[in-house]
């Protein structure tokens, strides 16, 4: 009895979001049915896969609580691309260049971990330094160049696709499915979400705060890699210039889907939902032919107007 | 400079390159991003460090004009490049502007089209004056011929956004006939959805810029068309007259260059790269010095 | 006798509750109320509603016969109703002044929100409130450098400030010990003579019929009985709140058994002394002493949330080093702290999360997935035991009475089966009924051969339990006394727990 | 007495801050002794005011608590440069357009207020919302061209000076008072950091949380209008696309101020200090002459170090 509350107040948390997902997607289709063929469905699927993986990091980040952001992973995306694609074209075979891009990316969640948990750097300081860095190096790097000549076995990793649905989406659907596994069902999770809703207290049950606090971080520099990498592959190409204010859609994405800025409340599926509209609203202010210089203007209006009335919605409910 | 862009890399060879030859020492700079607040910053900073010349490509040529006069009034020679500030007192120009460069894209346009057809514009900024004054030119070109302007693309200088904005558009408008790529990602972006939707030869594709992964698309037949506006040259001329302006001085080093009316302008000229003079291209580049590989 | 407050037909329903169930209430000019009721009757929902904290879903309110509507604190305090709430709340990032004059700033001028503050007339008046109630800390004291008990005299400064007809205090002396007490209610017999009524709340049989003039019972929203003192004895009492009769615990036998954890010499700060004892299984050890003696700190040393900067623990006669409460919780050891609100509780999560929280990684599968039958069974176990009262486990404990969420805390722990709990200030807020069904599990615990440290500031409590009093003064044991045949007399304690005597006794 | 303790008590929080600000100058001066030129520290005043200015609006919005921060700032100051100068040539007086400007970001302000306070929408949506919409209305308005042609009297406001410190700089003494002054002096500053310590208790006791909240944002809305004009002023121009990441760039100063992300703390004249970090860096690099390419990185190193330097000072201190 007990279980079927539970779950159905799940279910209901990510409603609100998947609505307000599935009428703008009606709506568009309406007006331009070419919306709805499969070619732009893919489009908009590798575009929903890159925010998406983003934002499922942003969350886990933001759920521990302590105001904590990253802003990070747009930055990261330009700089793994472009590493990425250096490693590539000097010989460096793919699998290898990609295990060691993954590995430098969690190494750089540590980095965020170590500053926020031993040194207790705030850590909008301390990603913002990375954003900034990352931003930076990858200039170095490129001198604002583009990287070209990856091998076309790396190139699949975005452009291939398995049975009509392209790799960046099944890449989300796996990692969504293991990330919401390790939030709701695992230790790991339920910590997680007692560190946000109350630090102190998870530390004198017993919580290592400081691990899972690192943890998070490092999930975050992890995803921020994995879309380095499908980024990369999409363009075919490492391009320092790419992913700027991605982080800040990442974030906006999570909290679209019901996570809370103050900690100890998020789930998998409402980011991924999130990063859903986000990515439709690029697409769809296409498809319906909207000024380009409108975009910009209804994009914040849906932000604000979607999380308006899921705000409304739940307080109705009571 | 403006901002990290392969195109200011080129202007910077060009300065370092001239900068040995002449034996003199040079800066270079750039913004991470267009922004002319941060520009001004630098340009005040130049200033205060008493430098003997200088020569800037204004991210916008009316908000530099108090800056520069001020900097003419403390005995700095100031000559403009890439884009030119006319109203500021420098010196010289140095470069093609935007504006004609774009308007020889749209010419090229009009011939690939036959002067009929539909065309999306790719562009990485709204706001930033390269960006405006190529759009401009390439209206201007294709004004009273059947070709129209479906769609402009703002892709905040993202890649990524460059690519899923040219895939939404070609999904949009079936009957695409050509984009037109502003800043150098979007050639590469806009090629590369015509060849995932399997467009190729369907859609044409005009540019700027020379980055590698260009001409590998101007060679595969992919990019129709792209435009080198030479910064190299720019980079390179700049320091030259600069450094003629403190040897000679600035009447002297005035009377040797080509005078357009009233005025003192050096066209750098533009470098249209197709698929049949791509060689050649090629080959000139080497011999200037600076070989493109891909 | 003039009525200072009167309220009629109040109700408020939460989800699966009707806290307060169309209650009449009336205050006399310069009474002492008391208002008693188990846990989750309804007594702070009610207060809350007198004083504009809450909106009554249906009821009026009268004050000096004229009828009112409060939609915010600020209404209460404009009509002279003051009142400190059962969970503490003030701003600890800011000083003392300040927070007594929190939304009643001082100004020299007109009072806009932008006015200049004076800083000085706040400061002084703080320093006449503080020293009419015997505290003695400086007004510009930050408050999270107080204790409890400080923390206490804060709000009752804040109280009255407010210059309040009517004081409501909901269980101001849950965390106070006997002599803090005396003095508060010294406070109270004061502001009695100077015309003002008090509301007061306790769960503490003692205290009310020490200081009441008039009682009110609740028990499940409802008022149920009403008698003036004169009237009143502790049975009949405990029967209206409970609806039936209490047992208490009758006197067990015990057998310590062998040392389970020896402290040696424990030093941290200027708060913890050289503090050294040891604790026997199957023995209850109490201890005694008054706001700041260390005892809290003390047991965050063997908890591992402090590391002591001497000094050595032995679990079992072994050496060890207890870095955090999980190193502790290995070994373990369990702590029932002393704020449940800070330490104790995550307020926004389910009864049941807060209750598996320690017991997780052994109720899991393969010690990290979770088991969700499991948790249920355990949390529904102790909800049961423990008699919390919760609409279904998954409520979220915040909307939890402030007693009910204390036995969240008590569940907590007393559900991971530790060898060693330590219990701080373990009935804080806790009824008379549970209360002494909490006594009678502590007790078990320790003859089922557990070691068991209960801090406590109700003396009565330390003298039934414990076996040994440690008693502390200043970071430092002045005596440890033994108790075994309950002879043990207030009187004692109280003479170590002011410092007189540096002898350890055994 | 009690106001000496207090006093000691600040002068210290701002030392961390200060002593980097000194030694970076210290450092740039000793290998570039033309940074001290007047004009040179003329050109760093004007950057440092309006830093400084939009970190003063952030530090009040941050100091509530309840993770507030606000990301409108950055755009705020394109959209009403680029309105100031329509209305000026559009023959409105300079004194009124000004005006109309501040009333209009004022506006802004309520109406960040009025989603954050009324329907309990986080600030990070609504003011991200905002970013985005002003970005995109400063393009419609001006289809991306800058506006030019301002009343040279309107000019004044950034190239004039009085007694050689540029009139910026002024307006950022005088609104760093008066906001030093609110903060630490009046109820409303009580009230502000009661609110970002202990929300509940603030309500509890009174203290309309709402308004506080409202007010907070009006300030950060003014901050950044009294910024856009400073910046028009000194562009000669309605720039549309001018001001990108000031936001985060003003949060980080306020931070590196001492201003704590979950609310309660923070001071103008960390701000301020915090902003002139950020702004001489900007300079210093051209100075020092660091490639263009490394000033990113750099950036982004000093402030996580500036940061992590003045934790452990403070912790190191107790
Ligand atoms: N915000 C809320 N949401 C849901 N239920 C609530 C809320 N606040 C209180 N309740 C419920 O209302 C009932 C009365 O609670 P109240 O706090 O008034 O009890 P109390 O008499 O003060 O108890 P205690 O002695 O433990 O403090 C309890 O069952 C409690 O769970
Ligand atoms: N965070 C803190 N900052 C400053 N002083 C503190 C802090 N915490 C505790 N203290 C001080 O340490 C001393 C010991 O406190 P502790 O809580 O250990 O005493 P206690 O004997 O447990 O008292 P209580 O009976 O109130 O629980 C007190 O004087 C208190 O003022
Ligand atoms: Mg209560
Ligand atoms: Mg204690």
């Amino acid at each position: 009895m007990f279980r079927k509350k539970e779950n159905s107040h799940r279910s209901f948390k990510e409603l609100g979001p998947i609505i307000a997902f599935l009428s703008l997607a009606a709506f568009t289709a309406v007006l331009n049915p070419r919306f709805l063929t499969p070619f732009n469905l893919q489009t908009l699927g590798r575009q929903i896969a890159i925010f998406g993986i983003l934002a499922i990091g942003e969350t886990f980040v933001i759920m521990a609580g302590g105001g904590a952001i990253d802003l990070s992973p747009g930055s990261m995306i330009a700089l793994t691309g472009v590493m990425a694609a250096w490693l590539m074209t000097h010989g460096v075979p793919v699998s290898v260049s990609a295990l060691l891009i993954l590995a430098f990316s969690i190494g750089v969640g540590v980095w965020h971990g170590f500053f926020v948990t031993r040194l207790e750097v705030p850590a909008f300081i301390v990603t913002l330094g990375t954003l900034t860095i990352a931003r930076g190096m990858s200039a170095v790097i490129t001198r604002g160049w583009p990287i070209i000549g990856l091998p076309s076995s790396f190139l699949k990793l975005d452009q291939g696709s398995i049975i009509g649905i392209p790799i960046p989406v099944w890449i989300l659907v796996l990692l969504g499915l293991i990330m919401d596994f390790f939030l709701r069902k695992t230790i790991f999770g339920k910590h997680l979400r007692a560190v946000g809703g109350n630090e102190t207290a998870a530390r004198f049950s017993g919580v290592n705060v400081n691990r899972v606090r690192m943890i998070t971080f490092m999930i975050s520099g992890f995803m921020a890699g994995i879309a380095g990498l499908i980024v990369a592959a999409r363009l075919s190409q490492g391009q320092p210039g790419v992913g700027s204010m991605y982080e800040l859609y990442a974030i906006a994405s999570a909290v679209i889907g019901g996570t809370s800025l103050t900690g100890g409340e998020g789930s998998v599926l409402g980011s991924i939902v999130g990063a859903s509209i986000i990515s439709l609203l690029w697409n769809a202010l296409v498809m319906l032919n909207v000024s380009t210089y409108w975009h910009n203007v209804v994009i914040g209006m849906v932000i604000v107007v979607a999380v308006t009335l899921d705000v409304l919605r739940k307080r109705i409910r009571g | 400079g403006k901002s990290v862009h392969p195109y200011w890399s080129q202007v910077e060879q060009g300065v370092k390159t001239a900068g040995k030859a002449l034996g003199v020492e040079t800066r270079f700079f750039v913004p991470p991003k267009e922004d002319i607040n941060a520009q001004l910053q630098m340009l005040e900073s130049f200033i205060a460090q008493g430098f003997s010349g200088i020569a800037i490509a204004p991210s916008d040529p009316s908000a530099v004009i108090p800056t520069i006069k001020k900097a003419l009034e403390m005995g700095i020679p100031v000559i403009t490049l890439d884009t030119d500030s006319p109203k500021s007192g420098r010196y010289v120009y140095i470069g093609t502007d935007n504006y004609s460069a774009g308007y020889m894209a749209g010419t090229i346009m009009k011939k690939l089209l036959n002067g009929k057809g539909k065309v999306v514009i790719g562009t990485g900024s709204l706001t930033a004056m390269n960006s405006l004054q190529r759009i401009q030119g390439f209206k201007d070109a294709i004004k009273g011929t059947n070709i129209k302007i479906l769609d402009i693309l703002n892709d905040e200088e993202d890649g990524a956004r460059a690519l899923s904005l040219a895939e939404s558009a070609l999904n949009a408008h079936p009957d695409l006939d050509a984009f037109f790529g502003v800043y150098a990602y979007d050639g590469p972006a806009q090629a590369l959805a015509v060849k995932n939707a399997g467009k190729v030869g369907k859609i044409k594709i005009v540019c700027f810029d020379t980055t590698p992964d260009i001409l590998q698309y101007v060679k595969k037949g992919i990019i129709n068309a792209t435009l080198g506006q030479r910064p190299y040259m720019m980079g390179y001329l700049s320091v030259t007259v600069l450094y003629l302006m403190n040897k000679i001085g600035v009447t002297n080093t005035l009377m040797m260059l080509p005078k357009v009316g009233n005025d003192y302008v050096i066209d750098t000229g533009v470098d249209v790269v197709t698929p049949d003079n791509l060689d050649e291209y090629l080959k000139m580049m080497e011999k200037l010095g600076i070989p493109i590989k891909f | 006798m003039k009525t200072v407050l009167r309220a009629r037909k109040i109700l408020k329903r939460f989800p699966g509750v009707v806290a307060v169930n169309g209650v009449d209430f009336e205050v006399y000019e310069g009474e002492i109320l008391s208002l008693v009721g188990e846990n989750g009757a309804g007594k702070s929902t009610l207060i809350k509603i007198l004083t504009g904290v809450l909106q009554p879903d249906s009821g009026e309110i009268e004050v000096m016969g004229e009828k009112v509507s409060f939609k915010s604190p600020l209404d209460a305090f404009s009509k002279g109703i003051s009142v400190i709430h059962q969970e503490l709340s003030l701003a600890e990032n800011l000083t003392v002044v300040e927070n007594v004059f929190l939304a009643s700033e001082v100004t020299r001028g007109r009072r806009t929100l932008f006015s200049r503050v004076s800083m000085e007339e706040m400061n002084s008046r703080t320093k006449e409130l503080l020293s009419t109630i015997k505290a003695r800390f400086e007004p510009d004291t930050l408050v999270s450098k107080l204790t409890t008990a400080e923390k206490q005299m804060v709000e009752i400064c804040k109280a009255l400030s407010k210059k309040p007809k009517v004081i409501f205090m909901d269980e101001p002396t849950s965390a106070l010990t006997i002599s803090e007490v005396k003095a508060l209610f010294e406070v109270i017999r004061d502001l009695k003579r100077r015309g003002i009524s008090i509301v007061f709340v306790s769960h503490r049989i003692e205290e009310i019929l020490e200081i009441s003039d008039r009682i009110i019972v609740m028990r499940d929203g409802k008022r149920v009985a009403t008698m003036n003192r004169k009237d009143a004895t502790v049975d009949y009492l405990i029967k209206a709140m409970v609806g039936r009769e209490v047992e208490f615990f009758p006197r067990v036998d015990t057998n310590p058994g062998e040392v389970i954890l020896e402290v040696r010499n424990l030093k941290w700060r200027d708060r913890v002394k050289g503090v050294s004892f040891e604790l026997r299984r199957g023995e209850v050890l109490g201890f005694a002493g008054l706001v700041g003696a260390g005892r809290t700190e003390t047991m965050h040393l063997i908890f591992g949330i402090e590391e002591p900067e001497e000094g050595e623990i032995f679990i079992k006669g072994k050496k060890v080093e207890i870095r955090s409460p999980r190193d502790a919780i290995k070994l373990n050891i369990g702590l029932i702290p002393e704020d449940r609100k800070l330490q104790g509780l995550i307020l926004t999560m389910s009864v049941k999360d807060n209750i598996v929280m320690p017991s997780l990684r052994h109720i899991s599968n393969f010690g990290w997935i979770l088991n969700e039958r499991a948790e249920e069974k355990l949390a529904e176990e102790y909800v049961n035991l423990l008699k919390i009262k919760t609409p279904f486990i998954h409520q979220i404990s915040e909307n939890l009475s402030g007693g009910n969420q204390q036995k969240i805390v008590l569940a907590k722990w007393l559900s991971t089966n530790s060898d060693i709990l330590i219990f701080d200030e373990p009935t804080k807020g806790i009824d008379v009924a549970t209360k002494a069904e909490i006594h009678k599990m502590i007790r078990e615990l320790a003859s089922s051969g557990k070691g068991v440290i209960m801090i406590s500031s109700e003396l009565p409590e330390i003298l039934n339990l414990s076996d040994r009093v440690v008693v502390m003064w200043e970071g430092r044991i002045t005596a440890i006394l033994d108790n075994s045949n309950r002879q043990l007399t207030q009187e004692e304690i109280m003479y170590h727990a002011s410092g007189q005597s540096k002898k350890v006794m055994v």
